[in-house]
């Protein structure tokens, strides 16, 4: 038998943990699970090296049920403890799992940071726009007038845009997809092979609390007028066959839904994705008629846990060798005799 | 440092001293702080026994000549083993008013007063809040005062090098180094060395600073001291022999870190947010990468603790540095890792609360916190270190428990030991035991909480480790398996086997010891933390005055070491004092059931040697009556 | 509940039994609360004291027929006064095979087991994990068992009324409800009045819900019973007169602060981030707004309590709840209005710990938290409410003190007090003394920080009063003045003025008393919060006995009340019950140097009182011996 | 005499505490003090209904200097607790101090939330680049490479910038100036006039720890070639003598810098500030030769202290009147006797 036996083909199965899976009947979660668990084996993820760390909510049970290593902390933290387990281990895959309350309401701060410092991290956002676990208060990404037990007469906070705030916060890789879609595993092959902080925003339905409110966007039917795949290098259609797409007003420096063939657009006047391109990333993370899925934003810049790593061998250069005698008589001893 | 008759008549030669207290005292910009620890560097070299506490303003740099904006800097040294700072100078150098006038009070009477008559200028005098000069009033009558146009011989001395008149007289501070190394006998070359390294750069400065030194020296040898005032020797200590440095406690908690971790064979991955006194932990930390130490400037507090909780989850050693305020911010995360038994180092290096409190003052008011101060039934290690130089031992114990034993360490230094330096005599590394981790890599029936029979600490299997793909979480766990458990039992019987465990770290401890003096007597006087040097020292005085008088000191707070309560009951009285309200004396209290009387002193200051000999003698009288 | 032998010969007539618990258990979604509840107020209605235990999975929405998505509500109700939901049942109503399986361990031997065989599918007993059909085996035969067809009937019940499959299935608890109405003859009006209230919206639901609810009753009347089951009635209880409610202790906290807030003449600012157990304090607040109550979900816990400190700065009465992990991370704010001395309330409504630990379990394990848990010498009032009725009381009294004494005051409940619900006899709150706050506004001689001679507390001066301007912050602060203070004698007399004035609180409070026996004996229970209800009815079992043994309760827990000490040494032992790992017995041991004993559950349940009395029983033994 | 004597008009003096002030010398905080107490008499201010709220840093110690009320309170809570103040009582003028640490590190999470939810406050952030108070360290706008005592190899963040960050974040206010300006005093009072949060990043000079980060844009002689002060519906010129412009690259959707009359740039290329564009006010806070001051972001929108008043008076119609009895019986109640 030879030395080294060339390692068996991985399948959704060895992804997944001997844990049930607890989350209600419908929940869109479960559809994310198994998009996972399909999508890692066939970018050759290795189960011992990929880690799943998540917060604190419906969402941030991710972890429980893949058969990974994996870490449940506190609400809101695993930006911060996913980095320094990256810092300590720059070989591993590590994923972030967290929700729309776990990441921007209580981790909200950890999330800008671990972003700016473009730490080499995949971050799934689940946005169902509610609080599930709590048992549905209204979120940080909740509509205006949302009633709910905490609301009674409607929530008066204006809503953070996930993707708009992870531009704000410095983010080099931007996207956004939905539970159900068939090109989630799309989004996440990006993000996994992108080298940096991958953030993206995964639309996600509670059926218990927050029942759809994304239908319009992820119906079968409805859907297609709503969504805008965007393709870097693209123009940006959508509709049914395609019949619509965005073009942009110079004056207001918005993009506008046309129809092409209508009151004379043509072709060429729809706008072409360009994925590396700041000021368009930021039109689209909040169009009026239609939702853009797919990579927003994508422009590789130096990587955190890689420069930490290079400045500790810069430090030997500059500090010289590690030597504990002469560090502790580093400056003026003296001898007593 | 009263000067004998003889001295009064002719100054020379040199009179000998037993110790001797100076303060150097003048404006955030005057230097104080290098100047004094120069002259410590000095001091150490002439093999005295030394102890110092600088003591800068709370403001960043505030206005020049005001009496807030006064930079101290105090030295006790002398020809036996001393262990404070001292509570009264002998010797105080004021540069300017302000620097005389919150200092005076503090002086002993008969003392020196150096001053530098060159900044007694009207407005700096308003400034320091004197109606009229205290050079020309009665008010330093109970003093011996040398007045000197310091200023003035600084610029003479330094004319010709071409510096701008700021940089000239910014050598101030080195003409009144020369002069104190005179009037003490101290060499000049490490001064003249260290400011030849330290302007390399800008040889002109050098140059300078040196000429200054040496002009102060010069002045020294040839000037007519007034009546009274001489030229003294303080003879060398008997000290331990080998090999010493000065050191602080951020720098020996920096380097004992940086040992533990090597002993251990980890890296170690240190986040921390800066914060008063902890920052130049960091800032030590950052200058060794080279060790295998990652710093993380995070973003807060509880984003630094996340980190180095995951960096331990990842098989560094994750280690958080902060301060009080800091400590309540990272609680919770505290308990996520109690709860999922990973290894990890919290230093609280504490300061004057509550709230903001007095950031730049020492206090000891955080024991609770560190003991008591999270949610749930959730126990940790709490060491104390004693002294600058112990810092460096208790890091090592941290990490070699935090390792051995799974659990959060918690290292409480203080504000006082953080910046105070003491000559330290070097630890010999390689005699160090090392203790190297064992990682769990054997899929064999392994579970993620099964226990090691003698340490119940889990296994510490890592990412990365074939077969061992496991969860952890804040969530109550099953037994062993470690899978959540809603179980009644189960949490009971987690939540026991959570305390037994720090408990059982008793065990590795020490039992308990006695500092100075019998294991029985009329009174243990227990201290813990930077209160040391200030206790061992009140005590030696009072044995001396033959009373029963013992000292233990406490470095492992919690669990409390084995033989405790059958010491207190040795004791016809125990006495705690702390730099707090009193919150050893009711853990004590509650643990052993002993009346033990608390001594609190909450003036973000250490406690005087009078102080405490006043009380434990006032307290003994009644006691025995 | 064993049924007498005349009971087994012919089951008419109804049976008279002093005290019954039943156990409604089911799939989450059987609606087992709501049926629970509804039993509940006819209970009450029926004249019975009571007492109710919901006991809900920690999951949202478990897969149907798992065991753990079983949701199980207890009621004890009985013809005398008690305490608590009672040990173990006298009848489970099993609704599928896990609530069967889960529960029958907790039945009596000869106890009522009524079951919906309905539910009993292959594939159910599988997710139940039963090999085989319980109802097929012996494994039932400790039990009398009432096995019923309940879906079926509940079917044909609402046939023809045109609901579709799901909406029918759901009426089988209505079904369930009207059996055991007919069993225990229960009054089903004021559940048809809920449901037309209910589905007011909803006509065929209320038909439909109704109709199965006296489908349920008829078959009770009609049906030949098996032998040994009957009909039975518990005649209504001596309660003091009055009307009644039904009240949840985060219901009664709620309307508590309220009341407190308009009695104080102040507004409400309550800053919360949603916790479980603590949420639906939030949830009734904001219900509440035209009360001048102002929620602010904040985006965390941090938020939540610098707005309430924000607001008492202002002028409002700020609040703030969350529980164990929510305080942890509010203690650095809550030193700031502790420094700051402002009034801020806030609620800690305990759960399993640490870290995450069990969120829907109950537990007491934030004692030294609450009396500990901050940096520095950071005392503050802590008080904690002892059933859920007494949350109401807490809670105006904890803005009593806050206000009186401008400082933070931390109530603690727990998720059994928060989600148990018990008859309360409402208060005449016209009868309760207003306590109007007086704001500072008299710029003559104001200081910030000047004391009320008898409290303390320091003026309250609002912004928007002309002439007050004034600036307050963490740093350490003058005394009166409240300017920034770095003098050290300052900071320690501020520091002793803090915690006097926390002390002299205990002046306010009602000294120590025995809430049951003589103030000396041979055991004095000393208990706090939600077990004093377990704690007092088995005292009253042992006293029963004729032991000599006592219940104190403390709803004081920082300070402490006067008289305590003394009234601990006038008993020969003193037992400690915590759901915790020992807490307040290591307060009261520090405090009075008693060698009170512990007795320790933490496993997120409450005491039986069969625990408690064996206990108590045995710990006497030993010491009698 | 009257019975109402007119108000006597205030002064700087007025607003200027007895507290002798305690920062450096030479530090920027000075500077924006003076402007501050020259500013509010200018706009009627009340100092017994003005209070400054600041967090902990150099910046922080500002209300100590203020005749009004002042908060000094802990590490980046300022927005929350100004909040709750707003809150319990929305007539007072509340301002917030912070610094670039305590706003953007530590307290990065409520600033995000109080911006988002517009709370009627003026929010002053001292961007100096450092943490001056704990002496030094590199800040979240330090630049990359900045050697500091925790940076002795450089920091490897990639910084925020303040004004994007609040962009993200859906601030509906959005002003640059810096600490000496003789326009600062225009920013104050755009901000106390504008309902709802207005943040202003002010540029400030640390002597001590940063010194001269910002003098290119400061200088006297260098600044003007720097500064592009901006008006709503003027054309973005800025130079010595306003020769120069920002034109739109429609295709980059970028702002170039131009040369009026220069090959053949026309004044009307030069692009005309709308304050009101939010997409435009993107792309000016990050412009690659010079740093737009002013406003750059300005759309009025519902402010939530005046939602949640609104709320209470709903309450009152929707629940009826507060009547404590009527609460403790709503639902069921029963009789004893
Ligand atoms: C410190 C702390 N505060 C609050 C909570 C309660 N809590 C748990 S999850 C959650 C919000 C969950 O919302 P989201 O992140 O959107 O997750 P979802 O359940 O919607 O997937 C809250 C408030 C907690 N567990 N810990
Ligand atoms: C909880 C807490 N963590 C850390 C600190 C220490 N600290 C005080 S101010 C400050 C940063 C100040 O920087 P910035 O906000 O930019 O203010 P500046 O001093 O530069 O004006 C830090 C880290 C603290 N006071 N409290
Ligand atoms: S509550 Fe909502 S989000 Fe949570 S598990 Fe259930 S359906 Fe999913
Ligand atoms: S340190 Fe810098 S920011 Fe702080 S007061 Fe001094 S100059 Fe100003
Ligand atoms: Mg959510
Ligand atoms: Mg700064």
């Amino acid at each position: 038998m030879s030395p080294n036996p060339p390692k068996k083909k991985l399948t959704r199965k060895d992804f997944a943990s001997d844990q049930e899976v607890r989350w209600c009947p419908g929940c869109g979660d479960y559809a994310i699970l198994a998009a996972v668990q399909r999508t890692l084996p066939s970018l050759d993820a290795q189960p011992e090296n990929t880690v799943f760390v998540s917060g604190i909510g419906c969402s941030s049970r991710f972890p429980y049920y893949m058969n990974t290593y994996g870490f449940h902390t506190i609400h809101g933290r695993a930006p911060a403890i996913a980095t320094g387990l990256k810092l300590s281990n720059p070989e591993l895959d590590v994923w972030v799992i967290t929700g729309d309350g776990d990441g921007l309401s209580i981790g909200g701060n950890h999330l800008l940071h671990v972003l700016r410092r473009n730490v080499d991290l995949q971050i799934l956002l689940f946005n169902n726009q509610i609080y599930g676990l709590t048992k549905g208060q209204y979120s940080p990404t909740s509509q205006v007038g949302k009633v709910t037990p905490s609301s009674p007469l409607g929530s008066i906070d204006q809503p953070v845009i996930p993707t708009r705030f992870a531009l704000g916060a410095g983010a080099t890789f931007v996207a956004r997809s939905y539970d159900t879609s068939k090109r989630l595993p799309e989004a996440l092959t990006a993000a996994k092979q992108y080298e940096g902080a991958a953030f993206i925003e995964i639309l996600q339905n509670c059926p218990v609390f927050n029942d759809g409110v994304f239908d319009l966007i992820t119906d079968r039917k409805t859907g297609p007028a709503y969504q805008l795949w965007l393709e870097h290098g693209a123009p940006m259609r959508f509709g049914a066959d395609g019949e619509k797409g965005l073009r942009m007003n110079p004056q207001t420096l918005t993009l506008e839904v046309v129809t092409v063939g209508e009151d004379g657009v043509a072709e060429d006047d729809i706008v072409v994705h360009d994925e590396t391109n700041h000021a368009l990333a930021w039109m689209l993370t909040d169009l009026p008629d239609v939702v853009a899925l797919g990579v927003l934003y994508r422009e590789p810049s130096p990587v955190y846990d890689q420069s930490v790593a290079k400045q500790r061998e810069l430090a030997e250069e500059r500090f010289g060798k590690a030597d504990l005698k002469a560090l502790l008589r580093q400056g003026h001893t003296w001898t007593v005799t | 440092m009263e000067p004998s008759a003889a001295a009064r008549a002719q100054p020379n030669p040199r009179e000998t001293l037993d110790s001797v207290v100076i303060r150097f005292a003048g404006d955030s910009g005057d230097g104080m702080q290098l100047t004094g620890s120069q002259f410590t560097t000095a001091t150490a070299v002439a093999g005295n026994d030394l102890a110092t506490f600088p003591d800068f303003p709370a403001e960043i740099r505030a206005p020049a000549g005001t009496t807030y904006g006064v930079s101290g800097f105090q030295i006790h040294f002398a020809a036996h083993d001393i262990r404070t700072p001292g509570d009264a100078p002998d010797v105080l150098v004021a540069m300017n008013p302000a620097a005389l006038k919150v200092n005076t009070e503090l002086l002993k009477t008969g003392g020196l007063v150096v001053i530098n008559t060159g900044a007694f200028s009207k407005n700096n005098l308003a400034k320091a809040g004197y109606e009229q000069n205290p050079l020309e009033d009665d008010s330093l009558d109970r003093f011996r005062v040398l007045a000197l146009d310091i200023t003035k011989m600084t610029l003479e001395s330094v004319k010709g090098i071409g510096l701008g008149s700021k940089e000239a007289h910014r050598c101030k501070n080195m003409w009144t180094l020369g002069l104190m190394y005179w009037l003490f006998g101290r060499e000049r070359e490490p001064t003249v060395e260290w400011l030849q390294a330290k302007f390399a750069k800008k040889p002109l400065l050098a140059e300078a600073n040196i000429a200054a030194l040496n002009a102060g020296h010069i002045y020294g040898e040839n000037a007519e001291l007034p009546h009274g005032i001489g030229a003294y020797q303080v003879p060398a200590a008997k000290l331990e022999p080998g090999e010493y440095r000065n050191v602080s406690g951020n720098e020996a908690t920096a380097w004992g870190l940086v040992t533990g971790a090597k002993l251990a064979d980890l890296e170690i991955m240190y986040g921390s947010y800066p914060i008063t006194p902890a920052s130049n932990l960091l800032h030590n930390l950052s200058k060794l990468k080279q060790f295998g130490v990652t710093t993380f400037q995070a973003e807060d507090e509880i984003a630094a603790v996340s980190a180095a909780v995951g960096a331990s989850f990842g098989g560094s050693i994750g280690v958080t540095g902060t301060s009080g305020p800091g400590v309540a911010l990272k609680s919770e995360a505290i308990g996520l890792a109690i709860a999922t038994e990973l290894p990890l180092v919290i230093v609280d290096v504490q300061r004057g609360g509550p709230s903001t409190g007095l950031p730049t003052k020492t206090e000891q008011s955080d024991l609770f916190q560190a003991v008591w101060g999270r949610n749930g039934d959730a126990p940790l290690v709490v060491l104390a270190a004693a002294t600058p130089g112990d810092c460096f031992y208790m890091a090592v114990e941290a990490v070699r428990i935090a390792v051995k034993y799974m659990t959060p360490v918690m290292l409480l230094t203080d504000g006082y030991l953080a910046n105070g330096a003491e000559p330290w005599l070097l630890p010999d590394v390689d005699a160090l035991e090392p203790f190297p981790t064992k990682f769990a890599d054997d899929p064999e029936g392994f579970h993620p909480f099964q226990r090691n029979k003698e340490t119940l600490a889990r296994p510490w299997a890592l990412p990365g480790t074939p077969g061992l793909e496991h969860r952890i979480g804040g969530l109550e766990k099953q037994q062993d398996a470690g899978h959540i458990s809603y179980d009644p039992n189960n949490h009971h019987v987690m939540t026991k086997l959570r305390a037994t465990k720090v408990q059982r770290v008793a065990k590795d401890f020490p039992s308990v010891t006695v500092d100075q003096g019998e294991r029985q007597g009329d009174m243990l006087v227990v201290g813990w933390g930077s209160t040391y040097g200030a206790i061992s020292q009140s005590v030696r005085a009072l044995r001396e005055e033959g009373l029963k008088v013992s000292h233990a000191h406490l470095r492992n707070i919690w669990p409390l070491p084995e033989g405790l309560g059958e010491l207190l009951r040795s004791f016809g009285n125990v006495l705690v004092p702390e730099l707090n309200n009193g919150q050893l004396v009711k853990l004590l209290r509650s643990e052993y059931l002993i009346d033990a009387e608390s001594l609190t002193k909450v003036a973000g200051q250490p406690f005087t040697i009078r102080e405490l000999v006043d009380t434990v003698r006032e307290r003994l009288d009644r006691s025995l009556q």
